[in-house]
């Protein structure tokens, strides 16, 4: 094994309550592959919406907040929640560019902070910095035969000027990822589409027609789980599968896991750590079958 | 029943040694007809030599085919089953020609248009058919003649009806081309309506100076003989030939002599309300179309000089440095010789008298689109500057609506205007100019921005201007406490909406100029219901008129912007001079004849004939055919009551034997 | 029957106003439907996305300001990636919202208003979002006790939701900034 | 050759689609001499793709098909194709071009267009003239009507070239036409006037994720629905899906794909796509009665002469159903093919599950049109399409004396407006030599 490497790292408000496993798993996968996440000291939430409307300079306090102390710790910041990792990429982007809103931001914050980190999602360490061929060579346990789908949601490739994730329409990194793990990548179409977000709250029959209509199409399509790197997206599509079996009586429920799930079970981590007594539906009877515990 | 007696050699059929090729035209034929079993019956007729048939007849492989036929097989008459004559008629013609074959013994049998499209679904019935049109063919093929094309000297200059945009590109083209052109203007001044336009779009140019220029440069082109305030009264003859008659309307100036001083308009007492400024200004009794025109030479108009009406005035008279005026001047005729005719009569806007809608004509700040434009216009009535008619004040609220009279099938015009989408972007652009505290409404039905440049000159617009486009048509406009109300509704919310506008803008159709339909006529040629010119075929011969030697350019043939009408007058000019390149015409020979003997003179055909082509030879007595001017058409060979008059290759003969093969063929079914 | 829109009584500096705040240039809007035909949300939108923009044209300040559909937007941005126009009516939204709050007019959709109160008011208390107390003050600002509070009950069985905030050090200067930008 | 002079009265044409041989004709009817010079192995360009045109139905091949033959024959034109220019130099009157006439693999002047090489030629490919809807040989025509109709070798197809083996065209050849070993040569051409008709193409497919195209089989573009509409395409003019030849119950036609989207494609309007859409599902009513067509379209816009009437029929007699509004997104699903819309009526969003989607790809300027505008000294618009000297006045000049514009190489057009502008150009032409 090589060098050990440092990224700083930003779990995020969800991945300390809702989403411990994704963080966990996360980190355990990581130091397995080489690298060690860092957390950032003294975090606080990076505001959840990335402030879309231009006069919205206390929206942007948060993530600049954030930002700029991580640039005090290091020169790569990751983060695991989608969400997180559109509003900090984002606004990292815009006190990149705009002269004008960097200053009033420094102004609030009482700090100075240029806009010269790397914000990288967690997938895009194992794809760029890592390399998934030689994440492949790693992988003890192939995951054969597992038919995975999986989902990006919005907050990944959208806005794509700003983000870059990957192709806006056609995204193909998740897929690569799940090749790498030995899964079969399941393609369907609402991959891209919105899972409802926050509305599961307000309006929450939005959220369970955007959740069956994706969960349908993965079924439909021959996904045996599907795999999320958002909790918000995760929420909507796991947690919210009772509120769809109570609306579409002929719904089957599917597992959704985390990516890191899926790396670290395939990594050869033991399945009791890998959190899967938080996921709402139970994947423990597929994996079980599949062989893979 | 009498018959002439050439009949009754009826039955004495002539046998050539012919050869039929038949085309599949892809599946258009092939997919209906049996090609091959058509061919196999129609080879085993006697002295059908040669019979077969082919993917596509018109293909460089197809007419090898019909070439090595004629050629080692001796030939003498050849029936090609395919699509219309129009089409490939030349081509195969062409084919045994270049063979030594006499190109006239080769016909058409449409075996396409006139069966396998019309008859798809009935394949067997079709193949009949088929073969019962070729076999007819080939008895017309039987008594054809060898021809050859009438050769007509032609004359090698071109009238060009109308000195607007159009008429003035053609002209140029051709005279620069090295042609004499006679340019006809009914106006006393070039230009037509873009000498109305204040700035034309995509790009806000001025539209007079370049138009000027022009103008300018077709005044004094040695190739040009200008005609303006002229009408054309007659034509007579035929491409090559045409005979015209002029009129050229008393100007009651001599311009000549008048050295464009300016001083009778100056002091001419009589102001009336000006067409040309759309009712928005006033011009004298002797006066100038507009300040710059070109010639710049004023014309009395008469139905407004004092001295007309009532012998009061002589005043421009008096002032005249240079004794120019002519009250006593007459229209005059002149007679001119051209080889072909160009018609570039124009538009006109939908007649305010005829548009019962939206208060035109009777609310005084609803005006139209030109008039706008005169508006526009730095030396127009109000010197560029927008104002109500009705009490000059600035308009705030402006309403602009096109689609007026335009894609209204049931009440006004069916088509689409085509420049109004344009235009009323360019007029609410210059108007948030002007007044940029303004808010301009367009009321629109779909936004039409299509020619190169256009949408960017509108989204540009809009996103600049702030322009608010109303999808959907205005159902009322009333006045109502000095403002014009339009109620209508915006199709994209769905809501009714009302504005109370200060000013309201129609763009009313574009309909063809007044008098087409009398030149039409004249000059024989064809208008569609609108009246705007119809072209021989929409894609094959876009600019020729149906008759021959007239060509279109412009509006008059349907709607266009300025480029387009450009290009169109170019295209015009362009076949114009491969026509008049060679000194001679070739023409098909396939026109009238009169057997001398029989003839008795009676002259009904000379009646009869709707191109003059018929004439009595007072000496002998008889009707005989001036080959030029016949088209073949046939209406002589039917009013002749001796059955003196024939069809060349196209005899009674050939059609009753042509009819007889399917007469026979009914009756064996 | 609706009334009739009396063009000139608009406001016709909302359109302004708008263009400001997001950003983004409203007037180029083609009114092509395709944000609308990609929205995840717009089935129960009042007003549509594609006429929220032309009803901000129109100067419908008001009915837009009202409206739930501002409050409905999830920020999905599928309908800025395809607009032709690059109009990103999520930002557009995001500046509605804040309009409204301003104008104080009170949204339609007032549960997902106070969502975001909550919310807001979360990061104030504690620096980081802390769902369970989120949530107790979104359903005591909303009076809605009732809805998702089955599966809110199930995530408190399950674990997911820790009862105590965690505090972190920064939430003073997080207050700070918070009591700053009210100004 | 008529000379005057030094003043060389001989004009050049690039480009034979129909722009090109429209202007051609025109000057060789004048009694000049033409050389036409054509990229693709003869002449038709685009126009030769097509199945039927606006407004009439008229077939294309049967309106083209004449002015090919007669381009063809005629005494005054000499033809160039599978031709480029090379080098520019000169002035009107007096211009030297330089010619690179590409290899055929095939004697022209032997082969005598049998067409025996093409049938027995055992390498198939997805035909990039029938865009991708039908399979094409190695040694091939462009279509049975090809003027000239000699056939070319596509070395990037052929298994002799590729492999070293196979030969069965010389073999087959009757008269010992075929050349391997014949390599690209130059010619040149002195001429006193050029017109560039280099005409059009697709924006390229690869560009719209939304819309699936390029991965889905069923979403194709305008050209290649003509092409399966063409009698002489593929299907030979039946109406069925790429993806499993089934006829198509619901197909999709969608407007201003890439046309009309400043911020992601090309501003413009391409021009022609309403009335060809128009036209398409006008046609695929005819072939398939049940089926069902939708259009979604931006603005419908019928502005030439008798176009309005062509799309009010389609609308009320065909029951061609409109909305208004674009697609958000198209993707493939079991089989069909899903399309996101609106509504225009209820506004509400929509979902048609259809059997194919055709969509109205933006027109963009051949490629290598700015190469040839930098040889011939004249100027572009920033999408490639060539500027002419002034917008409204002289719109078939250009910055250059003796070099002018015909067709959609200047801006998208329709096929008359094409015609009247290549003509235009051909007149100028005319004017030129007629001065000197």
């Amino acid at each position: 094994m090589g060098s050990i490497m440092d990224y700083l790292y930003f779990p995020g408000c969800t991945l300390y309550t809702k989403a411990k496993n994704l963080d966990q798993t996360a980190r355990n996968c990581s130091l397995l592959l080489g690298f060690e996440l860092k957390e950032l000291p003294n975090w606080t939430c990076c505001g959840a919406t990335f402030p879309l409307a231009t006069d919205n300079i206390m929206a942007l306090l948060p993530p600049s907040r954030i930002l700029a102390r991580a640039r005090q710790e290091g020169t790569t910041l990751t983060t695991l929640c989608a969400i997180c990792f559109n509003v900090i990429k984002r606004t990292n982007r815009l006190i990149q560019n705009d002269g004008e809103k960097r200053e009033k931001i420094n102004n609030f914050i009482e700090m100075n902070y240029q806009g010269d980190l790397r914000v990288l999602h967690y997938l895009e360490i194992l794809k760029q910095e890592i390399g998934f061929p030689q994440i492949k060579e790693r992988v003890r346990k192939p995951l054969a035969g597992l038919k995975a789908a999986a989902y990006y949601g919005c907050m990944l490739l959208r806005p794509f000027d700003e983000m870059g994730f990957d192709d806006k329409e056609r995204p193909t990194l998740f897929e690569e990822f799940l090749e790498a793990m030995g899964a079969e990548p399941v393609d369907f179409p609402y991959k891209i589409e919105c899972c409802g977000s926050f509305q599961s709250v307000g309006s929450p029959e939005v959220a369970t027609e955007c959740g069956y209509k994706i969960l349908g199409s993965a079924i439909k399509n021959g996904a045996e789980v599907v795999v999320s790197t958002c909790p918000m997206c995760t929420f909507n599509i796991d947690h919210k599968q009772s509120d769809i079996k109570q609306k579409y009586l002929d719904f089957k429920s599917i597992p959704v896991l985390y990516f890191t799930q899926l790396l670290g079970m395939a990594m050869g981590l033991d399945y009791q750590t890998l959190g899967f007594e938080q996921n709402f539906v139970d994947p423990l009877p597929l994996l079980k079958e599949k062989g893979f515990i | 029943m009498f018959y002439p007696l050439r009949l009754t050699i009826y039955d004495s059929r002539i046998m050539k040694k012919l050869g039929v090729f038949i085309c599949h035209c892809g599946v258009n034929i092939a997919g209906t007809v049996d090609v091959k079993s058509v061919a196999g019956k129609v080879g085993s007729v006697g002295d059908v030599a040669h019979s077969t048939d082919y993917i596509y007849m018109c293909s460089e492989p197809g007419q090898q085919l019909i070439r090595e036929a004629v050629r080692e097989k001796g030939l003498e008459g050849v029936v090609v089953a395919c699509c219309s004559p129009s089409m490939h008629e030349n081509t195969f013609r062409k084919a045994v020609k270049s063979e030594g074959m006499n190109p006239y013994l080769c016909e058409i049998a449409n075996i396409r248009e006139q069966c396998s499209w019309v008859h798809q679904k009935e394949k067997e019935k079709a193949t009949e058919k088929a073969e019962e049109i070729i076999l007819a063919t080939l008895e017309k093929v039987r008594e054809n003649e060898k021809l050859e094309a009438i050769s007509v000297s032609i004359n090698r200059s071109v009238l060009v009806i109308g000195g607007g945009i159009a008429g003035m590109t053609a002209a140029l083209d051709l005279a620069e081309g090295g042609y004499e052109v006679i340019l006809l203007e009914k106006e006393q001044a070039l230009g037509g309506h873009m000498t109305q336009l204040s700035r034309t779009f995509p790009d806000l140019h001025p539209a007079l100076p370049d138009l000027l220029t022009k103008a300018l440069e077709i005044e004094k082109h040695p190739g040009i003989d200008l005609h303006c305030y002229s009408e054309m009264e007659d034509v007579k003859g035929y491409v090559g030939n045409f005979e015209l008659t002029i009129r050229k309307k008393a100007t009651h100036v001599d311009w000549e002599k008048c050295n464009e001083c300016g001083l009778c308009i100056r002091d001419c007492p009589v102001e009336y309300v000006s067409q040309f400024e759309r009712g928005l200004g006033v011009r004298k009794a002797i006066d100038l179309l507009y300040p710059q025109s070109v010639p710049h030479k004023p014309v009395i108009h008469r139905s407004h000089c004092r001295y007309f009406i009532d012998g009061s005035c002589r005043r421009c008279e008096e002032v005249c440095p240079e004794k120019a005026i002519r009250f006593e001047q007459e229209d005059e005729r002149i007679g001119k010789k051209v080889g072909a005719i160009v018609v570039a009569t124009g538009f006109e806007l939908y007649p305010r008298e005829r548009l019962g809608e939206y208060g035109y004509g009777e609310i005084p700040d609803v005006i139209d689109g030109l008039a706008l434009e005169r508006m526009l216009s730095v030396d127009g009535p109000t010197k560029g500057r927008i104002i109500r008619p009705s009490d000059g004040k600035v308009p705030k609220e402006m309403v602009f609506i096109q689609c007026v009279a335009s894609r209204d099938p049931d009440r006004y015009m069916p088509y689409c205007s085509r420049i109004c989408c344009m235009y009323t972007a360019k007029q609410a652009k210059i108007y948030k100019e002007q007044v940029p505290d303004g808010q301009p409404y367009i009321f629109y039905m779909d936004i039409r921005s299509d020619g190169k440049g256009y949408e960017e000159f509108l989204q540009k617009t809009i996103e600049e201007k702030g322009l608010l486009y109303l999808r959907g048509r205005v159902s009322r406009v009333f006045q109502d406490d000095g403002k014009v109300r339009v109620l209508g509704v915006d199709t994209l919310t769905g809501r009714m909406v009302e504005v109370a506008a200060d000013m309201v803008v129609l763009a009313t159709a574009v309909v063809p100029s007044d008098g087409v339909k009398d030149l039409a006529a004249k000059l024989r040629a064809t208008v569609d219901r609108h009246g705007f010119w119809t072209e021989a075929h929409i894609k094959l011969y876009p600019v020729e008129s149906s008759t021959k030697g007239i060509y279109l350019a412009g509006c008059g043939q349907s709607p266009k912007d300025i480029s387009d009408t450009v290009s169109q007058a170019s295209a015009t000019a362009s076949k114009i001079q491969a026509l008049l390149s060679t000194d001679k015409l070739l023409q098909d020979p396939l026109i009238a004849f009169v057997d001398e003997n029989i003839c008795s003179g009676c002259g009904i055909c000379v009646e009869i004939c709707p191109y003059e082509a018929r004439e009595m030879d007072s000496q002998r007595g008889i009707s005989v055919v001036h080959s030029a001017l016949c088209q073949g058409c046939g209406a002589c060979i039917a009013a002749c009551p001796n059955f003196a008059c024939e069809l060349r290759n196209n005899s009674s003969i050939q059609t009753l034997r042509m009819l007889d093969t399917f007469v026979t063929a009914g009756a064996r079914e | 029957m609706e009334a009739i829109t009396e063009m000139n009584k608009m406001d016709a500096t909302f359109l302004e106003e708008a263009k400001k705040r997001s950003g983004e240039d409203l007037s180029l809007c083609y009114q092509c439907l395709k944000c609308t035909a990609g929205c995840p949300t717009a089935p129960i939108m009042d007003i549509r996305p594609n006429n929220i923009i032309r009803m901000i044209q129109m100067g419908m300040k008001q009915e837009v300001l009202g409206s739930s559909a501002i409050w409905l937007c999830v920020s999905c941005e599928t309908c800025g990636t395809r607009c032709p126009n690059k109009i990103d009516i999520g930002v557009l939204m995001d500046a509605l919202r804040e309009m409204a709050i301003d104008e104080g007019i009170h949204a339609k959709e007032k549960n997902i208003h106070l969502l975001h109160e909550a919310f807001i008011d979360s990061i104030r208390r504690g620096g980081r979002v802390h769902e369970a107390t989120m949530l107790i003050d979104y359903k005591l600002r909303s009076k809605d006790f009732l809805t998702d509070l089955v599966p809110g009950m199930m995530l408190f069985m399950k674990g997911k939701i820790p009862l105590l905030p965690s505090l972190v050090k920064g939430r003073g200067e997080i207050k700070r900034i918070f009591e700053r930008c009210k100004k | 050759m008529k000379e005057n002079g030094k003043f060389i009265k001989r004009a050049m044409v690039i480009g034979g689609g129909i722009a090109g041989i429209s202007a051609s004709i025109d000057i060789g009817n004048a009694g000049y001499d033409v050389v036409l010079v054509e990229k693709l192995p003869s002449i038709g360009g685009r126009m030769l793709q097509l199945s039927e045109t606006f407004p009439t139905l008229d077939c294309a091949q049967c309106t083209l098909t004449p002015k090919t033959v007669e381009t063809g024959q005629h005494p005054h034109i000499k033809l160039l194709t599978y031709s480029e220019v090379d080098r520019v130099e000169g002035k009107a009157g007096n211009f030297t071009v330089k010619i690179r006439r590409k290899a055929a693999y095939v004697d022209w002047e032997k082969c005598t267009g049998c067409g025996l090489c093409q049938e027995k030629c055992p390498s198939k490919k997805p035909s990039e003239f029938d865009r991708g809807m039908g399979m094409g040989k190695a040694i091939y025509t462009l279509s049975p009507q090809a003027v000239p109709n000699k056939p070319v070798i596509n070395p990037s197809n052929c298994r002799y070239f590729l492999e070293k083996k196979c030969r069965v065209c010389e073999k087959v050849c009757p008269v010992g036409a075929i050349d391997y070993e014949q390599q690209d040569r130059f010619v040149e051409e002195r001429v006193g006037a050029i017109i560039t008709a280099v005409g059009i193409d697709l924006i390229p497919k690869e560009t719209f994720g939304e819309y699936g195209y390029g991965t889905i089989p069923d979403v194709i573009d305008g050209l290649a629905f003509e092409r399966l509409n063409s009698a002489s395409g593929p299907t030979t003019g039946a109406i069925r899906r790429p993806s499993d030849g089934k006829v198509p119950k619901e197909v999709v036609f969608i407007q201003c794909t890439g046309s009309r989207d400043p911020e992601r494609y090309m501003p413009y309007c391409s021009r022609v796509c309403c009335m060809y859409t128009a036209k398409h599902a006008r046609l695929y009513k005819h072939k398939v009665h049940d089926g069902q067509a939708y259009i979604f379209y931006m603005d419908i816009r019928s502005t030439g002469k008798g176009y309005e009437e062509f799309i009010q029929q389609g609308m009320e007699e065909e029951g061609i159903l409109y909305l208004r509004g674009r697609v958000s997104r198209i993707f493939r699903d079991d089989g069909r093919v899903v399309v996101w819309g609106v509504d225009t009526l209820t506004g509400k969003k929509v979902e048609i599950s259809a059997d194919m989607v055709v969509l109205a790809t933006a027109i963009i300027p051949q490629g290598g049109t700015k190469g040839l505008a930098q040889k011939l000294g004249i100027n572009t618009d920033e999408y490639g399409f060539f500027t002419e000297a002034e917008r409204k006045l002289r719109p078939v000049e250009t910055n250059v004396e003796g070099i002018y514009l015909a067709g959609c190489a200047q801006g998208p057009k329709d096929i008359a407006d094409a015609v009247a502008h290549a003509n235009g150009a051909a007149s100028k032409v005319q004017g030129l030599f007629a001065k000197h």
